[in-house]
């Protein structure tokens, strides 16, 4: 009986939202250029003026060459890079706060103090494969994060990747222990980074976290001003974050 | 299609929210409608035969039409990594229930009276 | 001054008249059930004995009770109209609410002393009295009330020159009629008589008294009868001077008295249940006449 | 400088994860630099805006100062700097307060709705956090299921604005031009999704579980975050959405609010009594914002900040008696000064006469039969009557039950802090202006949506 | 001083005497009661017709002024507490929360002075729930049952109060105001019958809540029962008087006679008076028949208070003149008998520890000034002459008898003589028959408790005689409400009060009393003098003569002896299977409990499924409703 109401609810719920598909564009037909973002694709926000653009003059977006030039007021090839850290920054500070506070929660829920022992020896080839991969993978999380305003990926997948390798690290070896002093001391301080980067930009541009560095030439490693430096700091807060919860949850209460 | 796909999901993943009754199924069900909705999220930015939004040699500028919206996409990153936050939050905690309530099967659970 | 003569004339009256109509009533009974009876002055003589004998007394409370009921009957009694405007004491004062919330001191100031002398037998008795009191009460007081309706005054000698035209028992003959039954309870004449139920509670609330307690209550009592009869006589027999009065009186008690005398007792709660049921639903009715002006 | 609100205890929190000794006077310093921030910029009067960024709204998100935000802001950040006072409270939990705090103030201040979002669940996932405080993970668990579900039906909300309208910024939005049907979709989702953060029935589940379980939560959770949930509800619905999907609140806050104090009137767990009558006062701001006008969402918050108050005494001294004694018979024996704070702060919340309580109900019901709805103001007396019921027989067995012997030490701070504030709703009452200036204020800031979408949108450049 | 000043000033005050009570109780009583000294004389110096502004309230006025109602309800008010207030002075070292006593009582004070000024209904209520809230907070002082009182008080309290505060809102909606003449004004011209009905009953509701009127009479019996005793004084003696001043302010002052003139119901009666007359009808037929069964004799006084809070209703319902007059005399009436009783009450609980009748007997011997003090009350509430009592039923019984309302005279006539039946067994079973030998070394209370009794019997008694300074203020009330201007009920000049159906002279009645006494008493002292005999009292000393009826055989039991139990069981077996309406409400309160209960089951407590499950359901009907 609960299995068939649960049934009906949740045809009813598919139902409904299928009904409020209709208030929406169909898929594959949605007008960038009715949105805000087709300015953040063409670079072109400051120069549009918002209260005409809001009253429905929705003004033609630049489409000359991006790539390889300079001097755009967001200087990352990829779009997305550029709406995270730099058009909506503010979400991802508030999204590095909600993994932080997760981090924070989990400390506080768990509270572990000791290794958790399974007492079973890790397989030989996970052993020796890791003592080869590890390198590996922390290298490929550095690069996904540091080429976050260039290529897919960022902070997030990149910290994300050098968490897997701690947890490898733990997966492997019974003895392994995270240093959760240097771990919880790098995710502080690279949060409190990100804050501070905010900051300087509101006391250099007025704004907070505001722009302050040259953006670059597109497409340029070294462009994009704060954008690889936010995604670095998001990236080693990520990975040290994730991995204090990896820890966390390998560790075992007292009594 | 990836609309009613998505709306199937949260449909999935609310059924399962209400007829499982071991509590790590209701947070894989939370996190099934948590990606149905990202998924959701990120079709509605789609333009048929938009590329990713990235500027590379071969789509140096921007025209109409030929980049997908990118921002449903920051959005997505965003909501994804929300929903790993209450992952780990649920999970530690359903190891805390484990340990206070010998259980997490909702008909097991000991002690949770009022 | 005058008031205060006619007054202390009401107490005379009522002292004589009532006690030899005692024991004219106890040789009625008597003849009814075939015996002889006592002379019709016997309660002069037993009233004379109670009241020379040495008593006991159960406390301050007991003598203050008995104070209490006898001065408050009297009180009462001073007011009561004796069948016209003329033998009316206190004109101002005899309105009929007054008199019967007067009337109750006495019955207050009895049942208090009674219960003060501390035997189970009288607190029985004075709580059946005080249930009976609530059983004929309340269809006499309907009636009276449905009477001062009519005639839109409660003075009684108002009321009794109201009725030169023709009595009021023939204008309401019903009201009348319940009027009388519940002057039966009034007067604690059979089948009205279980507060003192002689043979199973020992005489209620009567039971500790002794010389001349009995006999002052004896006299209260006689005064009670006093104003219960003279007042249906005032409100429904139409008053009627001096002479005229006296004979309704002597009537209405000879009838209370033959009726009583062939009935057995009711149970007191058979008798709340007999005065709330027939009686008070006449009363009612009998209202209903006078609101309708379906008087005679 | 708007933008510190949420910067330093974000800072700080970030900062004393490296040192954790360190997080209770960081607390108490964040508490206090927000507090100073606020009365530096004591009611703008005007909409400011600080854009992120330098992004001028509606591209970048911006943080909206008007009249609404700031005092919503004072309330959040006043409850948070009562908590900070207080270290025995606030234990190993600095860090979660602090990320609280920065989320309440964001979820306040922002003028996003992606944003609110992000602020909604950052929320969300710390008070769960301080929800489990004392071993209560289950309910804890419960709200953070609850919570997920609200937060997704938050987030599809906010993408059926954004493909209806192309932006984001609630300015924008509320000006744009939107389809019935769309307007349908987006508010009742947005009805949903917030109704669990403003306890409306049958979404509010896990209320009593959550104020229940333990002492820090009721006391911020039932305070701060329930008045930033409030806050938003009225800033959506009266601002941004024009009442559409007033309907709907109105008639669930209606039925939240006998719900509610029927919950409390049977509850024998005082900390879970007093959540259920924090559901039905919910109700009762819920309802009156929906009523849509200025003054009637002036005294809803008029009202949301007496019982905020009143609340926050309550719990405070309801946790410190549950957490301390088995019996809690004849217990204000031994705690006179508490007793006392509770028993003027649960009179508030009824409504007597010479406490705060009083001043806003009735003027709602006076407001409420002045728009000649005659349903609510019944439906109000009777949960206040019930209220008294349980109220009543709260204080009833708190003062003068038979005592036992259980002796704990009387909580000094707490003591004088809960004193304060009960003597400052008694001065309310005297003096209903102390509230009600701000809370009017903010409702006519609330209800102008014209003033709103002004002073977002043709501001380019964001003041500090 | 200004009105406001001193209400303020006496809330203010009821705090500082917490704290001089918490370093001396007695010198905050003794304080207490010079307050109330002061107050009775400031209250009787007062002018009529001055007014006081409390300040402003949602842009109305808050205003006080000294009406003759204020006087009259005020003076009736302050005699009671002040009484009390000096009993307390003694009565109070039994008590566990003197300090608090203390305060709340001159807070009550405060708040009850506050409604009978206030001339708007707001005013009103802010002084009503003051009051209210003060009692509320002393009944839990006493035994245990008295918390489980409180709540009730509290919650039936509060029921009327809400009522009357949507009437309040209902009548400042559609008239916008909120002062009480002004509403009056606008009514009598409203075309609307239904809304001038709803404002009309909804305002009455608070006094029915509060005097103990039918639908809402149950807490009386609990908390009059259980309240700390001499508290309970207060509360039937003065608190109950609040209700009636509510009601007669929603029949009188608005003149509910013109305001629905248009749907008479009977003899020129509004339906919506009747209405309120059949309340305060059932209210009687309650009262007195819960009152003779009942056992604890706080709860018999009690139920004695519902039946007379009918009486006044009915009094006042009829708006007739005389009707009108009774109503409010009887309030005085009640109060002092009221309060005299539950003072007698107190003083025996205070000396015995019960307040069972069934535990008692024979404290005459022991407590004579008590019991003369109990036996004048009982006397005036029962109706009967020559205490003032018996004033105000007649003048009801006047108005009832001239409309015709024969029901209505019926219930009336029953209440009176059922008054006779109930207050007749604490006296019965308590004062007088066999002393149990547990209170054999009980004492007589100290003057300073029976003093302030048996001033109020003397005040009674007095008012019995003459009771003209009494009835000037009510005929005051009378002109100030416009019922039948012309007509003159007292007349002092001589010495009568007039009804329609005839005049009576209370002085004279007195003198006949007097003279009747007289003349037994000689009759008394011509007889031979008695010889005094013991009741069956074995901690007599041995020899002494013991009763008669024992025929000199010794008992060892005299409590046996004693018929206390079931004073009117032949009555009342006739009522044994009575419908409930305490069990009525009882059956609402678990209602509601229940409610909470599946409420609770359904949507809090249950896993987070269920929760999804409504998030769900709800989600669907919304859609349902606005798609």
């Amino acid at each position: 009986m609960r299995r068939f109401y649960a049934i009906l609810v949740a045809a009813g719920l598919v139902y409904m939202l299928f009904m409020f598909l209709g208030t929406i564009v169909p898929y594959g037909k949605a007008d960038v250029a009715d949105r805000v973002s087709a300015h953040f694709l063409a670079k072109d926000v400051n120069s549009i003026s918002p209260t005409k653009w809001v009253e429905g003059d929705k003004q033609v977006p630049h489409s000359e060459r991006v790539y390889g030039r300079k001097g755009f007021e967001d200087g990352s090839a990829n779009v997305v890079t550029s709406i995270v850290v730099n058009y909506r920054s503010f979400d991802t500070l508030g999204e590095v706060t909600v993994l932080f506070a997760s981090a924070v929660g989990v400390g506080l829920i768990l509270g572990g103090t000791r290794r958790m022992k399974y007492g079973r020896k890790p397989n030989f080839i996970l052993r020796v494969s890791t003592g080869i991969l590890l390198p590996l993978i922390i290298l490929f999380g550095i690069y996904i994060f540091v080429h976050g305003h260039l290529t897919p990926g960022g902070g997030f997948p990149g910290g994300t990747i050098i968490a897997a390798a701690v947890l490898l690290l733990y997966l492997s070896n019974e003895e392994f222990s995270l240093n959760m002093i240097v771990s919880k001391s790098l995710e502080g301080s690279m949060g409190s980074l990100y804050v501070i980067f905010g900051l300087i930009g509101l006391a250099a541009g007025g704004a907070f976290l505001f722009n302050f560095l040259p953006n670059g030439v597109v497409g340029s490693l070294f462009s994009a001003g704060v954008v690889p430096l936010v995604y670095m700091t998001i990236g080693l807060k990520v990975g040290s974050e994730l991995s204090g919860v990896v820890a966390e949850i390998h560790e075992e209460r007292e009594g | 299609m990836v609309y009613i796909i998505s709306i199937i999901l949260v449909g999935i993943g609310v059924y399962g929210l209400m007829t499982q009754k071991n509590l790590f199924k209701h947070l894989i069900s939370l996190s099934i409608i948590d990606t149905a909705v990202n998924i959701f999220i990120v079709a509605t930015g789609y333009v048929n035969g938009g590329k990713a939004p990235i500027y590379t040699k071969n789509f140096p500028s921007f025209a109409i039409g030929r980049f997908v919206d990118p921002l449903p996409q920051a959005l997505v990153l965003t909501a994804i990594v929300i929903g790993v936050g209450t992952l780990a939050v649920g999970a530690s905690l359903l190891v805390r229930v484990k340990e206070k309530h010998s259980s997490i099967d909702v008909e097991n659970m000991k002690g949770v009276g009022e | 001054m005058v008031a205060a003569y006619k007054a202390l004339f009401n107490l005379v009256v009522a002292f004589f008249l009532v006690l030899s109509l005692e024991g004219i009533g106890r040789k009625i009974t008597a003849r009814i059930q075939r015996r002889i009876g006592p002379p019709w002055y016997q309660n002069f003589i037993d009233l004379f004995k109670a009241l020379s004998k040495h008593p006991f007394s159960n406390g301050w409370i007991f003598d203050f009770g008995v104070l209490m009921a006898l001065g408050g009957t009297m009180a009462t009694a001073m007011v009561i109209p004796m069948g016209s405007a003329f033998w009316t004491p206190f004109p101002n004062s005899d309105n009929f609410f007054v008199i019967m919330y007067l009337f109750a001191v006495g019955a207050l100031g009895m049942a208090m002393g009674m219960v003060g002398s501390g035997n189970p037998w009288s607190s029985i008795g004075v709580s059946r009295a005080l249930t009976q009191m609530l059983g004929y009460e309340l269809p006499y007081l309907i009636v009276i009330s449905s009477t001062i309706f009519h005639y839109k005054t409660a003075s009684i000698h108002k009321l009794i020159e109201m009725q030169r035209g023709g009595w009021n028992l023939l204008v309401m003959p019903l009201g009348g009629i319940i009027a009388f039954v519940s002057l039966m309870g009034m007067l604690g004449k059979k089948p009205f008589d279980i507060a003192t139920a002689p043979a199973e509670i020992a005489s209620g609330p009567m039971t500790e008294l002794s010389g001349k307690y009995m006999g002052l209550l004896h006299i209260m009592h006689v005064f009670a009868i006093f104003v219960e009869i003279s007042l249906f006589v005032d409100i429904f027999l139409g008053g009627g001077n001096f002479g005229w009065y006296l004979v309704k009186f002597i009537v209405v008690w000879v009838l209370a008295v033959m009726i009583s005398s062939v009935l057995p007792r009711f149970r007191i709660e058979q008798m709340i249940k007999f005065y709330w049921g027939v009686p008070l639903g006449l009363a009612f009715l009998n209202a209903l006449f006078v609101l309708l002006g379906w008087t005679l | 400088m708007i933008s510190l609100l949420i910067a330093i205890p974000l800072l700080l929190a970030f900062v004393s994860v490296m040192w954790k000794r360190l997080a209770k006077p960081l607390f108490f310093l964040a508490a206090v630099t927000n507090m100073t921030v606020l009365l530096a910029s004591w009611f703008p009067n005007s909409v400011e805006i600080h854009v992120m960024g330098s992004w001028k709204p509606p591209f970048g998100i911006n943080l909206v100062f008007d009249n609404a935000s700031f005092y919503a802001a004072l309330v959040v950040n006043f409850f948070f700097f009562l908590v900070s006072l207080m270290p025995n409270l606030v234990e190993s939990y600095g860090v979660s307060l602090m990320l609280l705090m920065a989320a309440a103030n964001g979820f306040v201040l922002t003028g996003d709705l992606f944003n609110s979002f992000v602020f909604m669940e950052i929320m969300t996932i710390t008070a769960v956090t301080v929800a489990s405080r004392r071993e209560n993970f289950y309910n804890a668990f419960k709200y953070l299921i609850l919570g997920g579900i609200a937060g997704s039906i938050y987030l599809l909300a906010t993408i059926f604005a954004y493909t209806a309208t192309g932006s984001l910024n609630m300015a924008h939005v509320s000006m744009a031009t939107i389809s019935a049907s769309s307007l349908v979709a987006i508010t009742t989702l947005y009805a949903i999704g917030l109704g669990v953060e403003a306890k409306l029935f049958p979404l509010n589940g896990w209320v009593s579980g959550v104020y229940g379980g333990n002492d820090l939560a009721p006391v911020i959770l039932g305070t701060s975050v329930s008045f930033a949930a409030l806050y938003m509800v009225g800033r959506l619905f009266g601002t941004v959405f024009h009442g559409s999907g007033a309907g709907v609140l109105y008639t669930l806050a209606l039925i939240t609010i006998i719900i509610g104090e029927v919950a409390a009137l049977r509850q024998q767990n005082l900390l879970k009594a007093f959540a259920y009558s924090s559901v039905a006062q919910a109700g009762v701001v819920v309802a009156m914002i929906s009523k849509g006008t200025s003054r009637a969402m002036g005294l809803a918050y008029f009202h949301l900040t007496n019982d905020a108050v009143a609340k926050f005494v309550i719990f405070l001294v309801a946790g410190f008696l549950v957490y301390n004694y088995k019996n809690l018979n004849g217990v204000f024996k031994k705690h006179k000064v508490l007793g006392a704070s509770f028993s003027m702060a649960t009179f508030s919340l009824v409504g007597f006469p010479l406490f705060a309580g009083f001043q806003s109900k009735l003027r709602i019901i006076m407001e409420l039969f002045s728009m000649k709805d005659y349903l609510f103001p019944a439906v109000m007396l009777l949960a206040t009557l019930i209220e008294v019921g349980y109220v009543v027989r709260w204080n009833v067995k708190l003062w003068f039950e038979e005592e036992t012997d259980e002796k704990a030490d009387n909580p000094i701070v707490a003591g004088t802090l809960a004193l304060i504030l009960s003597l400052l709703l008694v001065a309310v009452f005297i003096k209903p202006e102390i509230f009600l200036g701000g809370a009017m204020k903010m409702g006519n800031a609330l209800a102008d949506t014209k003033d709103y979408i002004h002073g977002v949108l043709s501001v380019v450049k964001g003041g500090m | 001083m200004a009105l406001s000043t001193l209400l303020i000033s006496l809330l203010v005050t009821s705090v500082v005497i917490y704290f001089i009570s918490k370093v001396s109780w007695r010198a905050g009583a003794i304080l207490n009661f010079l307050i109330g000294v002061f107050l009775i004389s400031y209250v009787f110096a007062l002018h009529i017709g001055v007014t006081s502004n409390l300040g402003t309230l949602f842009g109305q006025k808050l205003q006080l002024t000294w009406t003759h109602a204020s006087y009259y309800f005020s003076a009736v008010s302050l005699l009671v507490i002040v009484s009390v207030m000096l009993f307390a002075i003694k009565w109070l070292d039994s008590q566990k929360y003197p300090a608090a006593f203390n305060m709340f009582i001159l807070m009550m004070t405060a708040g009850s002075l506050g409604v009978f000024m206030a001339a708007d209904l707001i005013t009103l209520y802010i002084f009503w729930e003051i009051a209210v809230l003060s009692s509320m907070l002393i009944v839990p002082m006493g035994k245990k049952e008295s918390r489980k009182a409180a709540v009730i008080y509290a919650v039936m309290s509060a029921s009327g109060t809400y009522m009357y505060l949507y009437g309040a809102f209902l009548a400042f909606q559609r008239y916008g105001t909120l002062n009480i003449s002004e509403i009056a004004r606008h009514m009598v011209s409203d075309p609307s019958t239904g809304i001038k009905a709803a404002i009309f009953l909804l305002l009455a509701s608070a006094g029915i809540a509060k005097s103990g009127i039918f639908p809402l009479h149950t807490w009386l019996r609990i908390a009059h029962g259980n309240a700390p005793d001499a508290f309970s004084a207060v509360l039937s003696g003065q608190l109950v008087k609040l209700g009636s001043y509510v009601l007669m302010i929603t029949v009188a002052a608005i003149p509910s006679l013109r305001v629905f003139g248009n749907i008479p119901f009977y003899s020129g009666i509004p339906a919506t008076n009747y209405f309120l007359i059949a309340l305060g009808a059932t209210s009687i037929i309650i009262g007195t028949l819960m009152a003779i069964k009942q056992d604890d004799m706080k709860m018999l006084i009690a139920f004695s208070s519902v039946a007379n809070g009918g009486y006044i209703l009915i009094g006042i319902g009829t708006m007739d003149p005389m009707g009108f007059e009774g109503g409010v005399l009887h309030v005085f009436n009640h109060a002092i008998a009221a309060a005299v009783i539950f003072m007698a009450f107190a003083s025996v609980v205070y000396r015995t520890h019960t307040k069972k009748i069934s535990e008692l007997g024979g404290l005459i011997h022991k407590m004579p000034i008590t019991f003369l003090a109990y036996l004048f009350a009982i006397i005036s509430l029962a109706g009967i002459p020559p205490m003032s009592g018996f004033i105000s039923k007649w003048m009801i019984y006047q108005a009832l008898v001239r409309k015709g309302m024969f029901i209505t005279a019926f219930i009336a006539f029953f209440g009176s003589i059922g008054s006779f039946l109930y207050v007749f067994r604490p006296l019965a079973g308590v004062f007088l028959g066999q002393l149990p030998k547990k209170y054999k070394d009980v004492k007589e209370v100290p003057p300073v408790m029976w003093i302030p009794m048996m001033t109020l019997v003397v005040i009674s008694l007095v008012i019995g005689i003459w009771p003209f300074p009494v009835l000037q203020p009510i005929e005051g009330m009378r002109m100030d409400y416009g019922i039948a201007p012309t007509m003159r009920i007292a007349d002092s000049s001589h010495w009568l009060i007039k009804g329609f159906s005839g005049s009576w002279n209370p002085v004279l009645v007195f003198n006949l009393f007097i003279i009747g006494f007289v003349i037994a008493y000689i009759l008394y002292t011509m007889f031979p003098r008695p010889k005094k005999v013991d009741l069956l009292a074995p901690h007599k000393e041995e020899g002494a003569p013991i009763n008669i009826y024992t025929g000199g055989e010794y008992i060892y039991t005299p409590e046996l002896y004693h018929y206390n139990t079931k004073f009117y069981a032949g009555f009342e077996r006739m009522y044994e299977k009575h419908p409930s309406w305490e069990k009525v409400l009882e059956m609402l309160a678990k209602f509601f409990h229940d409610l909470g209960e599946w409420v609770h089951g359904w949507f809090f407590r249950p896993s987070p499924s269920a929760y999804t499950f409504w998030v769900s359901l709800t989600i669907l009907i919304v859609f349902w409703v606005r798609w």
